[in-house]
């Protein structure tokens, strides 16, 4: 049972408030008929899935019902932060994780 | 550019049947221990950016009101209550019938006309209740219905909160702190929940008010 | 190895016992294999057992993290039905219904599989809807099904509340008498105790750390007890780890790991002799050989491989299991737990070769991948033997994500089991 | 304590000295102090007590007090006067010898509960269930209603020496809740029976059941689904309401639908984006109907929306879908698009809908409102501002049965007066409540969809021979282009809505009944779609049915075949789904 920090309410409220709408930052194709199918495919259905640290998008559906994210270890459950959609601090972070990763992913 | 006009008809001898018209005529509930009621009043959403100068001016000509500084907060006079629902959403309470009156005005006031200034506002009377519950058992009705936590240093007077309540979601606030002069528990709560859910809201604090 | 009969029983019981055989043995790994399988629950194990017994292929290990069966294995409510809607769902999981059948004398191991019947319940007129499309599909698929009312439902579980006048009542139910339960350890035992019979080196407490992959093929697998294993050919079946695992050769699943939690009640006497399910009240509830009722629910929200999720998932779990018998509501809860379940967005498995040349996947099988054990070990272990997808596993490529041609099983079962 | 720290993801550590387990720190918010930590010398638990709430306090974010961190001098400001004893170190029998072997000796009893003895544990080593959890499934330790407090270390010692490793090695089973059991309606609490779920009403509730209606449970609302009259059956209500819209007028409380106000100057080109076909020509004062899409381009929701002004629009969803078209709108607008300036409000609460439908709809419309009712001028697809009865209302002309309709939205505070009225002005036109299950057959004789039913989340908008719906030259990719133009979606045998009609005109087809090109097919069957629809049309004095068949768009008047569960196999015509004015005259008038 998580107590998250709704960023914009500014205060913890108990996780039923809550929606996950799945993995944070996942980038839509700026033009979706230009993507092949294996682009979007990727887009719309794979994901990082790790275990260990996470960025999730969550909405503070019973409250204010703005998204935001949580930063939180998936295996440990701790939450490390939550931060609104305009904080690009991790999004920089994670652009230097994926860079490593996908190597194979073009094969398919 | 928008749709706003008059909500309520003209001829005031028409029926109006509030969220809780099926439950009792008198739309109250009580025993010795609780005082619940439905209270009447015009609702009207507003959505609206703190930057936009040009509408909290104008919100602030008709009302005397300034946007809620911080979230989660209450702020009032005497004819007008407006509460902070997200940081561009805010219920603005008025005296029943002056809803209408007060939206005009409010958009009278908006000196920018520019299709830009982007602003909403919505009669909302008819879509959701307002709830009032009194008594000794007020708390823990309140208590064992959300798991936020209302103990008055987290839930103070003037503060708003949309949180659970039981299965559905309300605006919860105190609205009256105990009176130390007394040894009952003399608090207050409103809460406002939508129409359709309002009849649940009724019966869950009516069934809780029966328990010991 | 001894086969188990009422005979052997009989003759250690004059030797109280004493001298039973190991069900499977316990050997260091070779530094070569055919076939290396990572994982070894139910699903790792019939595929290895299958792969010697089916295609006599013997020269393959099954490497475990933890113990044999310990993952969702061990933490499912061991529903078995294969009355699924699509056509591609239900010929899969009926093969595998159709080899549980058989699956206690195929192995000489008592997997106490009892065919006591599956009850998915309606309560609104889309469920029952819903109900008659797949009983139907069913039906002309070869698969045991019927429509019952409220009145024959009561026949069955004469304990239920079946009154109009619950919050939801119940409108009528699918009845899949040849569905039921087995008891989830024996099954991995049993696969365990055949496979190492044949040959199978079943490894445990050794973690796969990574993948040996050379000119986009793979090689081996690393390990942290015994370094680098080779093999001609990997396939992982991994169930709640799959995206970690996939991750180890660089790839990306369209899965996601989330808690899926379950509980039993303390014994009580026999009350409950079948499988109830609703999908709408979302909760499934059985009654175990030991007495306890055996009850779960739908999965958490969020991402967790931490084996817990959260509470309020126990509450409605329960509650919807009161709407369902208002009689149990003094029954205790004595013990609730967590598994990790990798799900896919059509809520249907992923059994596939990926852009690895000898790296296959079996996984995604999310909430319901007891009932499919011996059949996705089957297909698994055939599609590995022969390089090519098993006809039953063809439509549940990974290339269906590109495609498009889910096979979408959410809107026969919000709660997939 | 220690299940305490278990459930929360710790593992327990074993002390030798101690003879017991431990907490590890996996919960680093979590102290243990006393004997919770194997600690029993009271001054020692002072100390670590003082230390734990000093940590406690830190961690709290009190600032208003200068914690020490110097425990002796918070221990001197305490000055607790204790004794101190030692406490003799603790000693172990976990399996008592015996002369013979265990297996021989007899039978010790470790679980009480379970009935495993000493010999069952160490034979389960023997066999090769040497973890643990091994031992505990294959023997049941500690499966009973103790969860092993009374035998589990005892049972771990047997393993451990059976298998001449430490306990610390062996290592234990993991505890989980509950720590004692608990009874099912404490955890359920008050959510049982009528609070399982929500109830929700319409503003017209109490109307409803005064009428007698009987109830459907649509989402979590409880919806009017037929009125019958004394003994009526449900297909004889339903037909009879049938009847009396489509030759005179009928009333159905349409109030659940979910409505979404919208408003702000890029409100139209969000339209454009979350709904397939295009909005920016609608003029201000009327409505269009939309399909909603995923980013898979299968279909989720559909609706009408009316151009209130320029910038303001209201939108409608089907009922069960009210509460995720509004999320998907917020999470687009506020994760994707935050520039486009538009803002949403749901408003279903605010607006109870009564819908007024068939031939003889205006003259009763004529009698509640002084407006102009002239088909010219109010047309089909026009809105209008009006006062009906003295209540300010919008009426939407749009209709999901074929007839002309017209849906009266009046704020939900003064419904009641709308619908006593209009009960009233419609006596003299016999107007007839009707419920879903009324709504249902008007929609499918003529050929209208319903989301959920008529699709299962696998159908795009070609596939329900929507294409008109679908806009192609949207500057904005919409959601849903790029995922229905995927090469599976493009397939020419995908499954396409069409109608169905039987060669005996009064068989009613069961919904979901499974079809067939040939009849007389060994089982396994090849199944080519299935009846997502069906019913007897009173109107047309025959059944229909509305169905899904593979490339079925391109096979009208094919024969199919339907094995239904009685053995027989009914035949059955591949037709359009539009039985009912195919010219849409009717509506139009």
């Amino acid at each position: 049972m998580f107590l998250i920090h709704c960023p914009i309410c500014n205060e913890p409220r108990s996780e039923d408030e809550f929606h996950c709408a799945g993995e944070g930052h996942i980038q839509r194709p700026l033009d979706p008929m230009a993507t092949s199918d294996k682009e979007w495919g990727d887009y719309l259905f794979f994901r990082s899935n790790p275990r260990g640290t996470y960025r999730e998008l969550w909405q503070h559906t019973i409250g204010c019902r703005k998204y935001f994210y949580i930063k939180r270890n998936t295996e440990t459950y701790q939450i490390y932060k939550t931060y609104k959609l305009d904080d690009k601090s991790e999004r920089v972070a994670l652009d230097k994780e994926h860079s490593n990763k996908n190597k194979f992913g073009d094969l398919l | 550019m928008y749709n706003c006009y008059q909500q309520t008809p003209s001829d005031l001898s028409i029926k109006k049947q509030l969220s809780m018209y099926h439950i009792s005529t008198e739309i109250k509930a009580s025993n010795a221990h609780y005082l619940l009621e439905e209270v009447e009043y015009g609702h009207l959403n507003i959505r609206v950016g703190r930057e936009n100068r040009c509408f909290t001016q104008a919100l602030h000509d008709v009302t005397g009101l300034q946007l809620p500084k911080t979230s989660l907060q209450v702020v009032q006079n005497d004819e007008f209550r407006l509460y902070w629902i997200s940081p561009d959403e805010f219920l603005l309470l008025v005296a029943v019938g002056r809803e209408f009156e007060i939206e005009k005005k409010i958009r009278a006031n908006i000196k920018n006309t520019d299709s830009a200034n982007h602003y909403a506002i919505l009669n909302v009377s008819s879509a959701q209740a307002f709830l009032k519950l009194s008594g000794s058992r007020a708390q823990s009705i309140i208590k064992k219905s959300t798991a936020y936590d209302i103990h008055p240093s987290n839930l103070p007077v003037g503060k708003a909160v949309t949180t659970t309540f039981a299965k559905t979601q309300v605006i919860l606030c105190r609205t009256k702190e105990k009176d130390l002069n007394t040894t009952s528990n003399s608090e207050e709560y409103s809460i406002i929940v939508r129409r359709s859910f309002s009849d649940y809201v009724w019966r869950w604090i009516v069934d809780a008010g029966k328990r010991e | 190895m001894k086969k188990y009969s009422a005979f052997s029983l009989f003759k250690h019981g004059l030797n109280h016992h004493q001298d039973w055989q190991r069900v499977w043995r316990n050997p260091t790994p070779k530094k070569h294999y055919d076939i290396i399988i990572v994982g070894g629950g139910g699903h790792g194990l019939a595929t290895a057992y299958y792969l010697a017994k089916e295609f006599g292929i013997t020269n393959v290990a099954v490497i475990e993290k933890g113990y044999l069966g310990g993952g969702n294995t061990a933490r499912n409510t061991t529903i078995v039905r294969s009355n699924y809607l699509w056509d591609e769902s239900s010929h899969l999981y009926e093969h595998s219904l159709k080899l549980w059948e058989s699956l206690s004398q195929e192995l000489n191991y008592n997997v106490m599989f009892s065919q006591r019947g599956v009850l998915n319940l309606g309560h609104t007129l889309q469920d029952m809807r819903d109900i008659q499309r797949r009983v139907n599909a069913n039906r002309l698929n070869g698969i045991d099904g019927e429509i019952l009312d409220p009145q024959q439902i009561k026949e069955i579980v004469p304990y239920m509340d079946c009154s109009a006048n619950r919050r939801y009542p119940v409108l009528g139910a699918s009845w899949q008498p040849r569905g039921g339960v087995a008891r989830h350890d024996a099954v991995a035992w049993g696969f365990a105790r055949g496979a190492s019979e044949l040959g199978v080196d079943l490894i445990q407490q050794c973690q796969v750390t990574g993948f040996e992959i050379k000119n986009g093929m793979v090689t081996g697998v690393k390990t942290d007890s015994y370094g680098l294993i080779s093999a001609a050919k990997v396939g992982c079946v991994v169930a709640g780890n799959s995206g970690v695992v996939a991750s180890m050769a660089g790839l990306r699943l369209p899965i996601e790991s989330h808690p899926l939690q379950a509980f039993v009640s303390e014994p009580i006497k026999p009350i409950l002799d079948t499988v109830v399910m609703s999908n709408h009240v979302h909760g499934y509830i059985s009654q175990s050989d030991k007495g306890d009722l055996v009850i779960g629910s739908g999965i958490d929200h969020y991402n967790g491989y931490g084996q817990r999720g959260s509470y309020p998932i126990i509450e409605h779990a329960v509650a919807a299991i009161l709407e369902l018998f208002p009689n149990f509501s003094r029954v205790r809860m004595n013990r609730q737990w967590g598994g990790i379940v990798d799900t896919c967005p059509d809520a249907c498995p992923i059994i596939s070769k990926t852009p690895i040349k000898n790296l296959y996947f079996n996984c995604g099988w999310g909430t319901g991948g007891f009932k499919a054990t011996p059949g996705s070990g089957h297909v698994f272990a055939a599609s590995l033997a022969k390089d090519e997808m098993h006809e039953l596993a063809k439509p549940f490529s990974l290339d269906r994500f590109y495609h498009g041609s889910l096979i979408d099983e959410h809107g026969a079962a919000g709660v997939a089991h | 304590m220690l299940h305490l720290s278990c459930h929360t993801g710790g593992r327990p550590i074993w002390s030798d000295a101690l003879c017991a387990f431990l907490a590890d720190d996996f919960n680093k918010e979590m102290q243990c102090v006393g004997a919770a930590n194997g600690q029993y010398a009271l001054d020692k638990i002072i100390e670590e007590s003082v230390i734990a709430g000093i940590n406690a306090a830190k961690l709290s974010g009190n600032e208003n007090h200068d914690f020490s961190s110097n425990v002796n001098k918070e221990l001197d400001i305490l000055k607790p006067k204790v004794e101190t004893y030692l406490a003799s170190k603790a000693q172990a029998i976990f399996h008592i010898p015996h002369a013979k072997a265990t297996f021989m000796a007899p039978k010790q009893f470790v679980d009480f509960q379970l009935d495993v003895t000493a010999a069952g544990i160490e034979l389960a080593v023997a066999e090769g269930f040497e973890s643990i959890e091994h031992v505990k499934r294959y023997t049941a330790l500690g499966f009973g209603t103790d969860q092993g407090k009374i035998s589990n270390i005892n049972g771990m010692a047997i393993v451990a020496k059976k298998l001449k490793q430490s306990i610390a090695e062996t290592g234990t089973t993991i505890f989980r809740p509950n720590y004692t059991p608990v009874t099912f309606d404490a955890i359920a609490g008050r959510n049982v029976n009528s609070f399982f779920d929500v109830e929700r009403y319409t503003p017209l509730h109490r109307e409803h059941i005064k009428l007698g209606a009987l109830f459907e449970d649509v989402g979590q609302w409880k919806r009017p689904w037929y009125y019958p009259d004394d003994n009526e059956t449900m297909n004889e209500a339903v037909a009879r309401e049938c009847l009396a819209v489509r030759s005179g007028v009928g009333l159905l409380d349409a109030s659940t639908l979910g409505k979404i106000d919208i408003q702000g100057k890029d409100a139209r080109e969000f339209l454009n984006r979350v709904y397939t076909n295009a909005w920016s020509k609608l003029p201000v004062g009327r409505c269009r109907y939309g399909l909603m899409c995923g980013e898979d381009g299968m279909v989720f929701d559909d609706g009408v929306t009316a151009c209130l002004a320029e910038n303001h629009f209201i939108m409608t969803t089907t009922t069960g879908g009210a509460a995720h078209v509004y999320q998907w709108l917020e999470i687009w607008h506020q994760t994707e698009w935050p520039e486009l300036d538009v803002y949403f409000t749901t408003v279903t609460d605010q607006w109870a809908t009564m819908t007024i439908s068939g031939p003889k709809a205006r003259f009763l419309l004529a009698k509640m409102t002084d407006i102009d009712l002239n088909p010219e001028s109010f047309k089909f697809m026009d809105w209008r501002e009006a006062d009906v009865v003295g209540v300010p209302s919008r009426i939407f002309r749009i209709s999901f049965t074929g007839e002309q309709s017209y849906e009266i939205n009046v704020p939900a505070n003064y419904a009641v007066v709308v619908w006593e009225k209009l009960l009233e002005y419609g006596q003299e036109f016999e107007l007839t409540p009707y419920g879903t299950g009324t709504m249902h057959v008007l929609r499918a004789e003529k050929g209208f969809i319903i989301v959920g039913q008529d699709t299962d989340g696998s159908v795009t908008p070609a596939d329900l021979n929507m294409g008109w719906a679908v806009a192609k030259n949207k500057p904005f990719s919409f959601i849903g282009q790029r995922g229905m133009n995927r090469e599976d979606c493009l397939r020419e045998d995908r499954k396409q809505l069409v109608g169905l009609k039987t060669k005996h005109p009064n068989q009613v087809l069961p919904e979901g009944a499974q079809i067939i090109l040939q009849p007389n097919q060994p089982i396994p069957m090849k199944m080519v779609g299935h009846v997502t629809s069906s019913y007897f049309s009173a109107a047309l004095g025959h059944s229909i049915a509305m169905a899904v068949v593979k490339n079925g768009i391109n096979k009208l008047g094919d024969s199919v075949y339907l094995p239904l569960d009685n053995g027989e196999t009914v035949e059955a015509n591949i037709c359009s789904p539009i039985f009912y004015d195919p010219e849409g005259a009717k509506q139009n008038v």
